[in-house]
């Protein structure tokens, strides 16, 4: 199948580029159009009417408007990994190669079944869905059926699973003046402010900078209009304190003169070339901010008004001064306002034969009624249009004859026409401002809302201010690139005003919503795309639906992906009127960014995939890799989960296998990722001694002390090792998890609530890497390599101090530091190293090993050993326990107050029926513990109820919080946490999984499950 | 007053739809009430009906400072669960989940409970055990929940990246069957119907400015449509709780915070049930009327602003397409924000205060819209009988004192982190 | 998006910060018997004017007081804890 | 017991084989990207009190005098004095450029016990990067004002957060930055520069 050709383009007119034609298809159907077009323009060249369907009723729809504010023309862009559902045409630039579907349509736009809906019509109001399916039983399951079908009526076009597989980037920028909106005003004021020689970013979202005056047949200094912008264009860049960015959306004005604009850097291209992004997110910081947006046409509302053919009046005069494209040949335009007489005269001009021009005004126009004159073109004072007749499109428009008050009288009449162009007036573009909170109002004169006092050191300008005529644009735009100079402290620059004329407009009337037509009524479309129609507007007020925000959510009236730039301010009209109120009173509903939908991927950014977030890496990770470890998360972090000696190793055999090694022998493991804070200072004991509950004023240097920390609520923060390397020197680490919780917590202790503590603190979590050495041949190993005494006489239990490895040897030194500490339970060292060495002093550790067996152990291993020896780590510190709850409520000093004391001593912290850690074994001694698992009384019952329901749930007496197996015990073993658990040693009680419909009955133990007496640490 | 059906609903077609009359009236404040509700969102208004349709009381009246449903009610991502793992939060919103399933009918108004499925994805054995905590609890406590592998997941949720480009692989995940969305603002409209129509006097453009306090009891309110007289008040104003418990000379242990939720592009089906990222901040789902509807974390700062800024946007996308790579071609229609109670602890605050007469309901952090209907039960009979049911007896204000706090994310008095 | 005004740094995005929170709370001196309650969990919450803490984490590490409005963000006045005041 | 090889390993190692890397532009890469290897790093912290004779103490014994001044960066030679926080520096120099005293032990025995003195020599890796590209790369990752005149001329130091890492940037000259990331994060760091640079077309030379 081939389209007709570009049946209505016009000879000469336009602004595109003849000698390049461009390729693409729409629905199927090949099609040409030239360099400069947009789809949409190049869709109406071909002759292509009917475009879409409608979200509820799947009516006919055609291309409204030629800008962002598109409701119909919603295309299915692109092909496979790269669809895009919902872009609007008029926003498409077109591309060799262009490929787009009509959307919400089945099997084919022409005919598609759910049209049957408009059938129905009537019996589908707005809301009409929370009358209905309730069903007669007090379940959900009728509502769920529905709820399928009503899902996949709506929606508008279909979303791809498949990973997009461009890029997206993000870039910031600064700047004294930022313009938005690159029309006559937007450039005025860019000018004017450049002049002043501060920085200035002039950013538009149209392919080219000029705004309407790409649309219209305007002079500016004497100039056509695309000669003056050619040289203003040329002039800004020369400047060289200017940027320009076409082709970017100002989507969002946040707090703090901050603005989010998306520059779609190859949407105009099939794909991106290699290393660019499809889009760049730019967040831009302006000191002061022009708006210069514009204005969006608004429609007239009468019956059948979505009909194909059925068009904004500036959008016909665009599409034809722009692109050339004739819209229709036989046009009626409908309007409230002077603007849209252009429109029948610039289309008249290009040989269209204008039908007549219907006013809704009494009075008709001002002086542009001349031109229309001079042209023969008919104008019809205080008429309204009424139906536009023709089933797929257009063929005539109905009129009648409207009162002083607005209603109709005599007789209805039709033009015959293939177009109507029609026009409810221009309301200023202020969803930017809005945005920040500056209160639109209604501005009766002018019928239309403006921007309300800024809230932020932005203004308006142009059109967007209500300014609507070119020269006072112009000079609109001037003087705010002045101002905004001036107040952002440059100096106020000598440049000339850009100067044109046009004639005196009178206003426009607040007419949107026509009479109904005479016998054959029909739907009068509000929202085209939500399928809105005024009687819905009607059945909202009735039902008390009549606040704005009540009006939008009961019909969705502005909830497309258009926000209703042509739709909710007759919405609103309709609205006020049944209220018997002025507009103004109902006000506008809140504006929300973004101005226009935005790609998530740009919001997303490049950060995402792999790079989602940062993996951090121990100075040993390469030398792990090279083993073929396995890995696993902890934060940010990879760490060794285990390393497997073959390929059918599993994760169990592995991690008892290391188990075994390092209590039988030796054992290595990379601790590098714990945090460690180095503290210095006079009053450094004095600060630990409030963080710890436990003392540090008796601790000696050389060695080493266990503390846990409380949070202000008395609930365990964190633990781990502090030493003492000097006098005033202490080294401490914490959790893996928590180590940047900790520095926070100490910078906020030392500078905000103890300033007067002489303490400093640095974290060296990244200068050292850390590795610990188990087993109890590790100082046979580790003699071989150190420097010093590792008797235990000489560097006993909690010792530590500095060491040298390799000591005088050729090859080379690494000065270290050793820690005789275990988390194992077996003789134990850590050793820290400055992290470049971290390797090589692993190697050397695996060589003076390697007789001993030695065996790098990861986390799994790691754990195992922790809860054999029954200390806790993070998951018995859940955020929820005390240190009594751990075991450790011994280790509170009385002698000192410390953080969270106070707290701590809450009847509820102190209960004795709190849970406490406990260990667990299975009754059999066979059956593996399962983390997550929940503990119950041993006789309780098997199957639970609902409380709410009068059930019996079943009480929940503790739960499961590590898991291991004894490789020495051969059995599982567990930590857990029980009601008053250390009362009931010894004691049955039963494991509940009831997610894997597991029941194990376990007995309560001791914690400690290997060594207890700690002989082995001490050895 | 017509009664809601589809029988009605085609006879209007007859007839224009024009048989319809307002949902609920548009009554003046009277000089005094039984029981003053302060806040016309979900909570208030459901409080308002069950107080009239179980307790007797029906001289009541809702004041809400603009249109009802316009506060976080009408501005939440509607995710409705009862995946709770602490004892004192599992049975009341269990309760609130079984209020839920017979919502509709009880309102005679389609509130669209759809039970389409709560799923929370877990990035590390760790995860799957916490989950695995989580959901154990949930079966002993009679509440449905399932471990997912993540094969099964894959099944629900295609879009998830199960690549080996995910920075952070998906392990499973826990799901909750009964889980779901609801459509928030016919949540507010349907309480409003339904306790207007047993009398309630729903009042809109009516703000309090003061609590009228004597001898350590209320009696009365002051508003910006004059003052009210009233022996006990409800305070149910979510995000400005503390603005109201200050009027009544209270400090309380809420911040207000900001919370973004963001909305796509209108879709054909593409995502079917509810899904939150365990290794970032987001969770997802989709609207009847098609749109994504997502968000993640708190903007991190006190606010009262509902309009929240770039960097959280951007982070919480980022973190979305993560999870679903297809996400990108996407596009962002809208985002907003909500001024969200925190605790600190995290869990909601329903019951009694030091002053006779005044009910707290409050510091519903994010997830306060699935507790609506158990919200205003429980509330209903604390007022009418002046002492908590035994379902929010764990959520009192004293229990930051004793120190019998609910913390299911161990965060700490940190409001923020919750 | 705020920007805050580090006394060490100059203005910067808020994204170098994290939130701290409330900047008027004065914890109980060591030793104290009382207050602590207060101190760790009750708060103003103004809705307006609002003195909190910011630690320039990305930055000098140092903590931050800033003026706020919470209703409008505004930011009012930037300084070192305890410059700033209500 | 067989000789290992003792020697610092960059976290970066293997990872910055030279060559060029993204688009192709007519007039060569726009970024150089290169590591400083092996590095001393000092971090000292000093007294409010005591800051100023802590300042001439270290000018005196390593050759360059910190700024009290907040984000300025003062260079002598081989040596750079970096402002990271209130009377906080870090000194940095190549590992080479010292004696048989390390610049950690030099500074120990001149200060005493008169300011915080850490070792970071480890702890940071640092890149240097230069080209036209410069800032439209940086500006890719932070929010900072890197036009002319404002946050980041020659001789300025400033924290930041880069591509969501912390970084300190340190601008050398014009068209020369260096940028120290914690050591962990060294390979992601990379990562990032050089696919936010791949637009631009990235050279990486030998360090
Ligand atoms: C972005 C976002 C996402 C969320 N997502 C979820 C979710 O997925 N699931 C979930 O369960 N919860 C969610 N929540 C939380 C949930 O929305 C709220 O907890 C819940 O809706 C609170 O209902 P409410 O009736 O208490 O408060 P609101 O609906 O806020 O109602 C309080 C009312 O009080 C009025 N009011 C305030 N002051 C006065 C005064 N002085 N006089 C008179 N009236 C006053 C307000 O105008 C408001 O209408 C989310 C919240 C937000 C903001
Ligand atoms: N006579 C009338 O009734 C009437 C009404 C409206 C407009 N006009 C004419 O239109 C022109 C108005 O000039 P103007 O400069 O004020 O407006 P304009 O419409 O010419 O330019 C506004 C520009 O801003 C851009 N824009 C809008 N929002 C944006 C955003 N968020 N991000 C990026 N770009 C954005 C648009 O793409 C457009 O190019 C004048 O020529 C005027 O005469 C006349
Ligand atoms: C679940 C949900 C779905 C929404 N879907 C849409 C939508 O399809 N279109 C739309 O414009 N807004 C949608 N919104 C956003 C509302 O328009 C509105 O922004 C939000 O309720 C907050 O109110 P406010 O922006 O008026 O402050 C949705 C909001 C919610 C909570
Ligand atoms: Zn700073």
């Amino acid at each position: 199948m081939t389209g007709p050709g570009q049946i209505n383009r016009h000879a000469e007119a336009g602004r595109i580029d003849r000698t390049r034609r461009i390729s693409f298809t729409f629905d199927g159907v090949p099609m040409t159009g030239f360099e400069g077009d947009t789809l949409a323009s190049a869709l109406l060249a071909n002759g292509v009417k009917l475009v879409g369907r409608s979200f509820k009723y799947h009516r006919p729809r055609g291309i409204f408007s030629n800008g962002p504010e598109e409701p119909n023309a919603l295309v299915r862009l692109r092909v496979g990994d790269r669809v895009e559902p919902n872009t609007r045409a008029t926003m498409i630039p077109l591309y060799d190669g262009l490929v787009a579907e009509s959307q919400n349509r089945w099997p084919s736009l022409a005919f598609d079944v759910q049209a049957v809906n408009q059938l129905f019509a009537r019996f589908l109001p707005a809301g009409f869905y929370y009358k209905t399916f309730m069903g007669p039983f007090a379940n959900t399951k009728l509502w769920m059926r529905f709820e399928r079908s009503i899902r996949k009526a709506a929606g508008m076009g279909t979303g791809t699973h498949a990973p997009d597989p461009d890029e997206y980037d993000k870039m910031s920028a600064h700047c004294e003046v930022l313009v938005i909106g690159a029309g006559p005003a937007g450039i005025a004021a860019a000018r004017a402010a450049a002049a002043s020689g501060g920085r200035v970013i002039l950013l538009d979202e149209r392919e080219e900078i000029g705004g309407r005056l790409l649309m219209e047949r305007f002079q500016v200094d004497g100039l056509e209009s695309g000669e003056w912008l050619a040289r203003e264009r040329g002039a800004l860049e020369a400047a060289g304190n200017v940027r320009i960015l076409p082709r970017t959306t100002a989507f969002g004005y946040y707090d703090q003169n901050m603005i989010g604009a998306v520059e779609r850097v190859c949407d105009h291209l099939i794909k991106p070339p290699p290393h660019q992004p499809r889009q760049r997110l730019w967040s831009i910081r302006a000191t002061e901010v022009v708006l210069a947006t514009g204005a969006i046409e608004q429609p007239l509302i009468f019956a059948d008004n979505d009909r194909p053919g059925v068009m904004l009046a500036g959008a016909v005069r665009g599409f034809a001064n722009q692109y050339g494209v004739l819209a229709g040949k036989r046009i009626v335009v409908a309007a409230n306002n002077d603007d849209a007489y252009r429109t029948a005269i610039d289309l008249h001009d290009l040989g269209a034969t204008i039908e007549s021009i219907v006013d809704v005004r009494p009075k008709g126009p001002g002086p542009i009624r001349q031109e229309a004159k001079d042209r023969g073109i008919t104008y019809l004072r205080g008429y309204a249009p009424v139906k536009a007749q023709g089933r797929r499109a257009v063929r005539q428009l109905a009129i009648l004859k409207l009162d002083e008050n607005g209603k109709a009288t005599g007789s209805q009449r039709a033009a015959a026409c293939d177009l109507v162009a029609m026009s409810g007036g221009w309301q200023p573009t202020l969803h930017l401002s809005s945005q920040t909170g500056a209160k639109a109002y209604w501005d009766a004169e002018k019928c239309c809302f403006l921007p309300g006092p800024p809230r932020q050191r932005e203004r308006s300008a142009g059109a967007c201010a209500g300014v609507f005529t070119l020269p006072e644009c112009l000079a609109h735009g001037h003087a705010a690139g002045l101002e905004a100079a001036e107040a952002a402290g440059l100096a106020r620059p000598e440049i000339e005003a850009p100067k044109a004329s046009a004639p005196q407009e009178v206003p426009p009337r607040a007419y949107w919503e026509c009479p109904d037509p005479i016998n054959t009524p029909g739907k009068k479309f509000v929202d085209h795309q939500d399928d809105v129609a005024a009687s819905d507007v009607r059945l909202a007020h009735r039902e008390g639906y009549i606040s704005v925000e009540h009006l939008k959510r009961y019909t969705t009236l502005g909830m497309g992906t258009d926000q209703g730039k042509t739709s909710n301010i007759p919405g609103f009209a309709i609205m006020a009127k049944a209220r018997g109120v002025e507009i103004g009173q109902t006000g506008t509903t809140t504006f929300r960014p973004p101005y226009t939908p935005v790609a998530l991927g740009a919001l997303a950014g490049p950060e995402v995939g792999e790079r989602y977030m940062a993996l951090r890496r121990t100075p040993m990770d390469g030398w792990h890799e090279e083993q073929g470890c396995e890995w696993i998360d902890a934060g940010l972090w990879r760490r060794p989960r285990y390393y497997p000696s073959g390929p059918r190793e599993s994760l169990f055999d592995a991690y008892i296998r290391e188990t075994m090694a390092t209590r039988g022998s030796l054992g290595i493991v990379d601790v590098t990722t714990l945090g460690k804070i180095d503290i210095q200072g006079p009053d450094a004991a004095e600060f630990l001694n409030r963080l710890y509950i436990n003392g540090w004023k008796t601790l000696p240097v050389g060695k080493a002390r266990y503390g846990l920390m409380l949070r202000e609520d008395g609930i365990v923060l964190d633990d781990g090792t502090t030493s003492r390397l000097g006098e005033q020197h202490y080294l401490m680490t914490t959790t893996t998890a928590n180590a940047v919780r900790i520095m926070a917590w100490i910078d906020y202790h030392l500078q905000v609530v103890w300033p007067d503590l002489r303490v400093k603190a640095v974290s060296v979590t990244e200068q050292w890497a850390a590795m610990a050495l188990a087993g109890p041949n590790a100082r046979k190993a580790l003699e071989k390599v150190v420097d010093i005494d590792l008797s235990s006489e000489a560097f006993p239990f909690m010792a530590c101090g500095p060491a040298t490895l390799n000591k005088g040897s050729a090859a080379g030194e690494i000065k270290g530091r050793l820690f005789r500490i275990s988390f194992s339970g077996e003789l134990a060292y850590e050793l820290n190293v400055p992290a470049d060495y971290g390797r090589a002093a692993w190697e050397m550790l695996m060589q003076a090993g390697a007789e001993f067996d030695i065996t790098p152990y990861g986390m799994e291993a790691l754990g195992n050993m922790r809860i054999e020896k029954g200390h806790v780590a993070g998951p018995e510190l859940d955020g929820r326990t005390t240190a009594d709850d751990l075991g450790m409520g011994r280790m509170m000093s009385s002698k000192k107050d410390f953080i969270g004391a106070k707290l701590a001593g809450r009847e509820d912290l102190i209960r004795a029926d709190r849970k406490q850690v406990v260990g667990l074994v299975p009754v059999d001694g066979k059956t593996k513990l399962r983390q997550g698992a929940q503990l119950v009384e041993k006789d309780a019952p098997a199957e639970a109820g609902t409380l709410a329901a009068g059930g019996k749930p079943i009480p929940m007496i503790g739960n499961v919080t590590s898991t291991g197996y004894s490789p020495e015990l051969d059995h599982p073993i567990a930590l857990g946490l029980v009601v008053n658990g250390r009362a009931r040693l010894g004691e049955e009680i039963s494991m509940r999984y009831p997610l894997r419909g597991l029941s194990v009955p376990v007995k309560i133990v001791e914690p400690v499950f290997v060594d207890p007496k700690g002989e082995r640490l001490h050895g | 007053m017509n009664d809601y059906s589809v029988w009605s609903v085609l006879r209007g077609g007859l007839t224009g739809q024009r048989h319809w009359k307002p949902a609920w009236r548009d009554p003046d404040p009277q000089p005094s009430y039984d029981a003053i509700i302060v806040g016309g969102g979900g909570h208030g208004l459901a409080t308002a009906f069950y107080l009239a349709k179980l307790h007797g009381v029906k001289n009541v009246a809702v004041l809400e400072k603009g249109w009802i449903g316009g506060g976080n009610t009408g501005r939440n991502t509607t995710i409705v669960r009862s995946n709770y793992m602490l004892e004192g939060n599992a049975h009341f919103y269990e309760k609130s989940l079984q209020l839920w399933e017979q919502l509709s009918h009880e309102l005679n108004y389609n509130v669209m409970f759809s039970q389409r499925g709560v799923l929370n994805l877990a990035h590390s054995d760790a995860q799957m055990d916490a989950y695995a905590r989580r959901g154990n609890a949930m079966r002993l406590n009679g509440i449905d929940a399932d471990l997912l592998t993540a094969e099964q997941v894959r099944e629900i949720a295609p879009m998830c990246d199960f690549s080996d480009k995910a920075r952070f692989p998906i392990h499973g995940g826990l799901f909750q069957p009964r889980g779901g969305t609801a459509r928030h603002d016919a949540v507010a409209w349907g309480f409003a119907r339904a306790a207007d129509r047993l009398g309630v006097d729903v009042i809109q453009n009516c703000e309090v400015t003061g609590i009228d306090v004597e001898q350590g009891r209320v009696t009365g309110v002051q508003t910006t449509r004059g003052a009210i007289k009233t022996k006990k008040i409800g305070l149910a104003v979510a995000g400005h709780t503390t603005q109201l418990a200050e009027m009544a000379g209270l400090r309380l242990p809420i911040e207000s915070h900001l919370l973004q939720a963001m909305v796509s592009e209108p879709l054909k089906p593409w995502i079917d049930t509810v899904v939150t990222f365990g290794a970032g901040h987001f969770y997802i789902s989709q609207s009847d009327k098609g749109g994504l509807v997502f968000g993640g974390d708190l903007d991190g700062y006190n606010s009262f602003a509902q309009r929240g800024n770039l960097p959280m946007l951007e982070h919480v996308i980022q973190c979305g397409v993560a999870l679903m790579p297809s996400l990108k071609r996407l596009r962002l229609l809208r985002h907003w924000g909500g001024v969200m109670d925190m605790t600190m602890d995290g869990s909601p605050i329903i019951g009694k205060t030091p002053i006779e007469g005044l009910y707290l309901n409050g510091g519903w952090c994010y997830g306060g819209f699935k507790a609506t209907p158990g919200s205003g039960w429980v509330f209903a009979h604390t007022i009418a009988q002046d002492r908590p049911h035994a379902l929010n007896e764990a959520l009192s204000l004293s229990r930051f004192e004793t120190g019998a706090v609910l913390d299911e994310r161990g965060a700490g008095p940190t409001p923020g982190w919750h | 998006m705020l920007r805050i005004e580090c006394p060490w740094c100059g203005p910067r995005d808020m994204v170098e910060f994290t939130y701290v929170g409330d900047g008027t709370l004065q914890r109980p001196a060591i030793g104290a018997e009382a207050g602590h309650f207060d101190y760790v969990y009750l708060r103003d919450n103004p809705k307006g004017v609002h003195v909190e803490l910011w630690r320039h984490g990305a930055g000098c590490r140092q903590h931050v007081a800033v003026k706020r409005d919470t209703l409008s963000h505004d930011i009012l006045q930037c300084g070192k804890p305890g410059e700033v005041t209500k | 017991m067989a000789e290992l090889e003792i020697r610092r390993r960059s976290a970066l190692e293997g990872r910055l084989e030279p060559g060029d890397f993204g688009t192709v532009c007519a007039d060569g890469p726009r970024l150089m990207v290169r590591e400083r290897p092996a590095l001393a790093i000092a971090q000292v912290e000093a007294w409010p009190e005591s800051a100023a004779e802590t300042v001439e103490k270290i000018g005196k014994t390593v050759g360059v005098r910190p700024s009290r001044d907040p984000l300025v960066a003062t260079v002598a030679g081989e040596t750079t004095a970096l402002w990271v926080g209130p009377d906080s520096w870090l000194l940095v120099e190549p590992e080479s450029a010292r004696g048989v005293a390390s610049l950690v032990e030099t500074l120990a025995a001149e200060l005493g016990g008169q300011a915080a003195l850490t070792d970071q020599g480890h702890g940071r890796v640092c890149l240097r990067i230069s080209g036209p590209a410069l800032t439209d790369v940086l500006a890719k990752g932070c929010t900072l004002d890197l036009d002319p005149g404002r946050d980041f001329d020659p001789g300025r130091v400033v924290g930041t957060s880069l591509g969501h890492m912390t970084v300190t940037m340190h601008r050398v000259d014009e068209e020369t930055a260096d940028l120290y990331v914690a050591r962990s994060f060294a390979v992601s760091f990379l990562d990032w520069l050089m696919h936010a640079a791949a637009e631009y077309g990235v050279r990486v030379e030998a360090a």
